[in-house]
């Protein structure tokens, strides 16, 4: 493989401590290694650009059913925004949806070469799996679902946290799956029937358990596995006024609990898309910001972290496995809506929707999320995201930066709501000075995510042994600049490095890469009720047979497996 | 005499399984070379069960055996199992939506003893080649 | 204004794309720059010049630009496509998308449309003097924003799925109109003074259809409410009113619900 | 000696039913036997044993005779076809596995062609409905575990889809259904009293090409509005008493095929019955289904969805990929002239086109893949025969519910023949050579 020198630019990076100092980045054998370690390298001269570790991303809806769904049921979402095929670069089309290709592509532009894919439905893993396989450049894994499950629903009724575990187990490994996926807890399993549950104290009918037992459960299972990331959450009452106490009432359920991995990860409990779960107030005639109350809580736990799920007031397709509140927006905004029901396991929902800057609603939504960043003490704990595509697609990155990095491209935000002084009212965000630095900006897109996800070791960060993820950004931090420019600069990365391959070269795509699919492999001891419990499902239950359930070979044409020994 | 009738065409067990044994045999232009016609509709006709009949409509025409209907009643409703025989005549229209309206072509019956029905390639072949009569 | 003048000479293969052929790509061109915009036969890009005969020039803005097309373009799409202002008159028939998603301006056909003209419209003024085809005025695949703005005008009949999810503007018919008219629609005005067949205002949410002649099957989701005597297009006559789709979802007003309606014109 | 494989998936039609077992000789190169199947899809499997199977391209003669040809003459004829074209339609992608639709969907990109699947026959109106409106829907499993009430609107599972009332719809006991097809209301609405209409509570024999109205007067009837006294020829009784069933029903599953996707309104007519599924979700629980019917037109409609971003009728011929269905289906462009070459796999437009789009089909540089002979490859100028799917080479397959389900080899295909995959791949290698690409 090619070595390269990336020489002179201005590195921002939380894992060697770098904050904008000029240096060399060396890349050997796809690997960063020391710069003396190289022999004759290609030489890329960074002087005057920034140089930050690829970015990852720990939350982002691009493959699987609902996000095909999502492409195939809006033909209008890809009406003249399509890319024709040139040289090495296969045709691109959509926007709030892209297509597989153009997801790649489009997130390589951004400098980001980690993305995983938050919800996978366990009986449609092999489509996950496909549309990852079909995703160029970008390292993936899927987070398949399980607050819904009704083996976990079961055994946590009973508090069977062994049991539980064995089943997780078993699960990733059927499905190749990399965390445990959480969403509306209970509440999809109740919306099988046309219910919900709106807290967590609210019981799932039949299974005879709260959301509150479902949580700390599988939290206690995540712990006992040990695995890699911890229990990604998104918890019920998403999108409601006065939504926060249930927020907090599920952070809660984390107190107490101390990680236990190897994989370096602080936190118990990540909670994803927090600003969609931060809302007061009882109507949206009166709702309001609760991002302090969020953030109060937030900085003063560290076993918690989260990301933002920032609005983008953009046009785009929201898509959940919160199959409720897919039904309940649909009722609002009359927009056509898909269902998917997953026997036994989990639901979905999909819906456009459009955040105009010209509703209240939309323009509180944008300050909340951004509330959350910058009143976060810690950035290595709170993350960047648009919860893609649900809060606005993932290529608007670079302009939640110039948001996050300078207050007057947020008060020209301001300046364009219809309703500003009423969006003032109801938010913090106008009383919040505080400008985001680069350094700040790659702990929550590149060091924070990937410690949290367990991959400290192979992403993140620039020190030699970590994976050669490398952007390198035409932008100066030392100039003073128009809010815009940053916009442009990380929305078109110079060139980019995944794994050691130059992927980006001079601002166009140079090579389709190596994509690798990440799984997580935990080992328990044997546990013959858990596989009883399966096969007996299976047989009577399931409307496929065990034996053509688990996603095997061609799918994943390079994978890489992260081993976890949770035998005792 | 000639009887109007509103044709629907569809899947029959006996056209699945002819299908997939081979459109080439005899065994499919039994399964689907056929018109099921309400016997209301037979005494109309005034033709006896198991005979040819040309079905014709603004689309074109096919020989095809009249046979009683299997589920029925459906007096006015003519079927033929999806195929080439009833593709000779279901209204190509689509309205712009890409489908063809298979199914609701208004056709009209006539008794036709002395032509045959041809076998499923031969009968596409020979339109395509402008060699049917 | 300055006038342009195409006149066909070369039949394309298949199908001619010429969503250049617009006031707005026209604009502040000479007839050697308009001949060397692209068009495109399948995958093969080519030059508009390689099929018309180009003659007069541009005037500098959309606004201040004629086109003139002559022959038989019923092998060439996308005329007038997204036009913003300026003319275009269409001496013959021409195929699909003839003025889809235009803002402004003005198209004249005089000849008949094949599918989707119209389609997604903002704004302008599009005639045809003789028939159109189906989708006339309609959204595009999965936009629940048809046609917003504008009017059409058809001297002949129109076909199937005319202003379907219409949000505003006008569209008259001045013959008959097949199935499916203004289905989701959520505002807009559509008038038939010829026959209608059925699916008049399914799923309607809001908007106004009138029918002079025969509807041939009436939805079960309207209503015979009143007679009215009303003007519509300069027709002065009593019109049965009914509302509907009583299926469908519909907001309120004031406490009242708000129908889409149809007037059906009572002859003697 | 034989051996017997079980967990075998069926590949005739949409409900891909996952528990066949099918009995091989000992060597692998026999199939002696299927178990489980329905009778289609036992068929399905026997006919590759048969003894007058077409086993090597095949060239159409000047004097309409067939002359054999080497595969490596069908790949060089099939990629100068589709290099050559300005817009060739490449049709069918449904009896095939997701890996040879994702190869081909690669070379239509190279070539600009149109691809189409089945569902421009099929269901194709079913996705511009659920484009305009959406659909709420569950997989099969949810039905069989939840579903007390059942419609089937416009189609006849008992001869379209055999298995599927006893799998999954009518009969199976389910976690929450344990008195099976007792605890089960049944709704069956066909212009004929069809073999499925016999095993309903209710049959609702509409007049043919009114369902539109019909489901129309059910919103109605469920919003409590006054219907007219008869709607496409049922009584008003009737669908007050209907509607009312389904209102207090727990888990209402509507089930939809050809009936109302080929009839007049086509997509209008699935519009709005998703709309009845909507309503229905104000009341209590409502699903909706296409009853998808060929084997994996659901893999090829998922396929290009991530690849393009539409699920049929994509047109790739200017480099990028754009939909209008009345424009780029294949009965149309054929229809139109618009295409100036044909290549079919894994499906029959000569038997289930309209006749005027199968001639347009003769009257073109024309190329057929298929393990068949079919009026289709009676129309080709060539015709390359291979290897079964599903039955001699596993992949990727979709069901109804676009569940994925790896499907199994069984038996080895004769001697020398080649599978779509690897003709595709073979295709692909060549028309990038012809393009320097």
């Amino acid at each position: 493989m090619a070595e390269y020198l990336i020489k002179n630019g201005f590195v921002f990076d939380p894992v060697l401590g770098i904050k904008g100092d000029a240096a060399d980045i060396a890349i050997k054998d796809g690997k960063i290694v020391e710069t003396t370690a190289l022999s004759s390298p290609k030489v890329i001269d960074a002087t005057g650009k920034t140089v930050m570790a690829g970015g990852v991303d720990v939350h982002s809806h691009v493959a699987g059913p609902k996000v095909n769904v999502g492409r195939n049921f809006r033909p209008e979402d890809k009406l003249f925004g399509y890319k024709a095929r040139s040289g090495i670069e296969r045709m691109q089309g959509g926007f709030s949806v892209p297509t597989t290709i153009r997801t790649g592509y489009n997130y390589a532009r951004m400098g980001y070469t980690t993305v995983m894919e938050a919800a996978m439905p366990p009986l449609y893993a092999r489509h996950t799996h496909e549309e990852m396989r079909d995703t160029p450049i970008l390292d993936q894994g899927a987070y398949p679902v399980f607050g819904n499950n009704w083996f976990v629903l079961e055994y946590l009724k009973n508090h069977e946290i062994e049991n539980t575990a064995a089943y997780i187990a078993w699960l990733l490994k059927a499905t190749k799956g990399y965390a445990v996926k959480v969403v509306n807890p209970g509440g999809t399993e109740a919306w099988a029937w046309g219910l919900n549950c709106e807290n967590v104290h609210d019981p799932v009918p039949y299974f005879d358990i709260t959301p509150a037992q479902i949580i700390k459960g599988l939290i206690e299972a995540n712990e006992y596995l040990g695995l890699p990331h911890s229990m990604h959450m998104h918890a019920n009452n998403l999108g409601n006024p006065g939504n926060y106490t249930t927020t907090l009432d599920s952070f809660k359920l984390s107190e107490g609990i101390k990680p236990n991995s190897k994989f370096g990860r602080d936190q118990v409990m990540h909670h994803t898309h927090v600003q969609f779960h931060s809302y007061g107030g009882d109507s949206w005639a009166n709702v309001e910001s609760k991002a302090k109350e969020i953030m109060a809580y937030v900085n003063s736990h560290d076993n918690l972290t989260i990301d933002m799920g920032q609005v983008t007031l953009d046009e785009t397709t929201t898509m959940t496995a919160d199959g409720p509140f897919e039904h309940h927006l649909t009722e609002l905004n009359h927009l056509k809506w898909a269902n998917v029901d997953v026997e036994l396991e989990t639901g979905s929902g999909v819906v456009p929707y459009v955040y105009s800057p010209g509703i209240k609603v939309c323009a509180i939504q944008w300050a909340i999320g951004l509330e959350l960043a910058l009143l976060a003490n810690d950035p290595m704990r709170v993350f960047m995201t648009t919860d893609h595509p649900n809060a606005g697609p993932f290529i608007r990155y670079p302009r939640i930066m110039k948001w996050l990095m300078s207050q007057e491209a947020r008060d020209q935000q301001f300046d364009a709501f219809k309703h500003k002084d009423k969006v003032i009212d109801a938010t913090n965000l106008a009383g919040i000075d505080r400008e985001l630095s680069l350094y700040e900006i790659a702990q929550m897109t590149r060091a924070g995510p990937a410690k949290a996800l367990g991959l400290a070791h192979m992403y993140g960060g620039l020190a030699p042994g970590l994976e050669a993820d490398v952007a390198i950004y035409d932008f100066n931090p030392n100039e003073p600049c128009a809010p815009d420019a940053i916009e442009t600069a990380f929305g078109n990365a110079e060139h980019l490095f995944k794994a050691g391959v130059q992927v980006i070269r001079d601002h166009e795509i140079a090579s389709n890469g190596n994509k690798r699919t990440l799984w997580v492999n935990a080992k328990v001891n044997e546990n013959p009720q858990v596989m009883r419990d399966v096969k007996e499902k299976f047989l009577r239950y399931y409307t496929v047979t065990f034996n053509n359930y688990e996603v095997t070979g061609h799918y994943l044409p390079n994978p890489y497996v992260i081993e976890v020994d949770a035998t005792q | 005499m000639a009887i109007s009738v509103n044709l629907i065409t569809g899947r029959t067990i006996q056209q699945g399984v002819s299908m997939e044994a081979g459109k080439e045999k005899p065994a499919y232009t039994t399964a689907c070379g056929i018109i099921e016609l309400d016997p209301a509709d037979f005494k109309k006709l005034g033709a006896y069960r198991n005979t040819n009949v040309r079905v014709t409509s603004k689309y074109g025409s096919v020989v095809v055996k009249a046979v009683e209907a299997t589920q029925g009643p459906h007096p006015g409703v003519a079927y033929i199992p999806m195929g080439p025989w009833a593709n000779m005549v279901v209204n190509p229209n689509t309205y712009s939506t890409g489908m063809p309206t298979f199914k609701g072509t208004p056709v009209e019956v006539e008794v036709a003893k002395n032509e045959p029905v041809l076998g499923s390639l031969e009968l596409v072949r020979k339109a395509c080649r402008g060699e049917l009569a | 204004m300055e006038t342009v003048t195409l006149t066909i000479k070369n039949q394309p293969g298949l199908y001619l794309e010429a969503d250049t052929i617009t006031p707005d790509a026209f604009a502040g061109k000479k007839a050697e720059e308009i001949a060397g915009l692209p068009v495109y036969v399948g995958r093969d890009e080519h030059k508009l010049g390689e099929f018309f005969e180009i003659s007069g020039k541009a005037g500098a803005t959309a606004a201040e630009t004629k086109i003139v097309v002559k022959g038989d373009l019923s092998r060439v799409k996308y005329i007038g496509m997204k036009m913003t202002a300026g003319e275009i008159v269409v001496d013959g028939n021409a195929d699909m998308y003839v003025g889809a998603w235009m803002q402004g301006g003005k198209i004249t056909v005089n000849g008949n449309v094949d599918a989707f003209a119209g389609t997604g419209m903002k704004g302008g003024e599009l005639i045809i003097k003789g028939n159109a085809g189906n989708y006339l005025g309609a959204a595009y695949r999965g936009d629940w924003r048809g046609m917003s703005g504008g009017k059409i005008t058809v001297a002949g009949n129109a076909g199937s799925d005319l202003g379907t999810f219409m949000t505003g503007g006008e569209i008259v018919v001045g013959g008959d109109v097949d199935v499916h008219v203004a289905t989701h629609a959520e505002g807009g005005k559509i008038v038939i003074k010829g026959n209608a067949k059925s699916r008049l205002g399914g799923q309607m949410v809001e908007g106004e259809i009138y029918v002079f002649g025969n509807i041939d099957v009436m939805m079960p989701g309207f209503a015979y409410r009143e007679d009215v005597d009303i003007e519509v297009d300069g027709t002065k006559g009593r019109f049965a009113l009914y509302e509907g789709d009583l299926g469908e979802r519909h907001r309120k007003r004031k406490g009242q619900t708000i129908y889409a309606k149809l007037y059906q014109q009572i002859r003697a | 000696m034989t051996k017997t494989v079980t967990d075998v998936i069926c590949p005739f039609c949409g409900t891909l039913c996952d528990d066949l077992e099918v009995v091989v000789s000992d060597d692998g190169k026999k199939l002696l036997e299927v178990y489980n199947a329905c009778a289609i899809g036992a068929e399905k499997f026997l006919h590759s044993q048969a003894k007058d199977r077409i086993t090597r391209p095949r060239m159409r003669q000047d004097d309409g005779s067939w002359k054999e040809i080497t595969y490596d003459e069908a790949i060089e004829y099939t990629a100068k076809m589709l290099a050559d074209a300005k817009k060739p339609l490449m049709y069918g992608w449904s009896s095939t596995n997701c890996e040879a639709q994702a190869t081909g969907s690669e070379l239509g990109e190279i070539v600009g062609a149109v691809m189409d699947n089945t569902a421009t026959v099929c269901h194709g109106t079913s996705l511009i409905a659920v484009q305009d409106i959406g659909i709420p829907s569950c997989t099969l499993g949810e039905v069989k575990n939840r579903a007390d009430r059942i419609v089937f609107w416009g189609c006849n599972p008992a001869h379209a889809h055999p298995r599927h009332m006893s799998r999954y719809s009518i009969f199976p006991r389910g976690f929450f259904t344990g008195k099976g097809h007792t605890g089960r209301k049944v709704i069956v609405v066909d212009p004929r009293p069809t073999d499925t209409a016999s095993v309903a509570d209710v049959h609702l024999q509409v007049e043919q090409g009114r369902d539109y109205e019909l489901l129309n007067a059910f919103r109605v009837a469920f919003k409590g509005e006054k219907l007219p006294d008869v709607v496409a020829g049922i009584p008003k009784e009737k669908i007050y008493e209907a509607a009312e069933t389904l209102k207090s029903g727990r888990f209402v599953i509507i089930f939809f095929g050809m009936g109302v996707t080929q009839s007049l309104g086509k997509n209008h007519n699935i519009d709005e019955a998703i709309a009845v599924t909507r309503d229905l979700n104000e009341y209590t629980k409502a699903a909706i289904m296409p009853m998808r019917g060929h084997y994996n037109v659901t893999g090829s409609g998922q396929v290009w969805g991530w690849l393009f971003g539409f699920p049929y009728a994509v047109d790739l011929s200017r480099g990028f990929a754009r939909y209008n269905p009345g424009e780029t289906t294949s009965n149309d462009l054929l229809r139109r002239d618009e295409v100036d070459a044909v290549f079919v796999l894994g499906s029959d437009p000569g038997a289930h086109f309209p006749f005027s789009s199968v001639k347009k089909i003769y009257d073109l540089p024309s190329v057929a893949i298929d393990p068949h002979e079919t009026p289709t490859t009676e129309v080709c100028k060539v015709h390359v025969p291979v290897a079964f799917v599903g039955v001699e080479i596993g992949g990727c397959a979709y069901r109804m519910d676009n569940v994925p389900i790896e499907t199994r080899k069984v038996v080895e295909p004769p001697e020398g023949m080649m599978t779509d995959e690897e003709f595709l791949g073979r295709v692909l290698a060549r028309v990038k050579e012809i393009k320097g690409v």
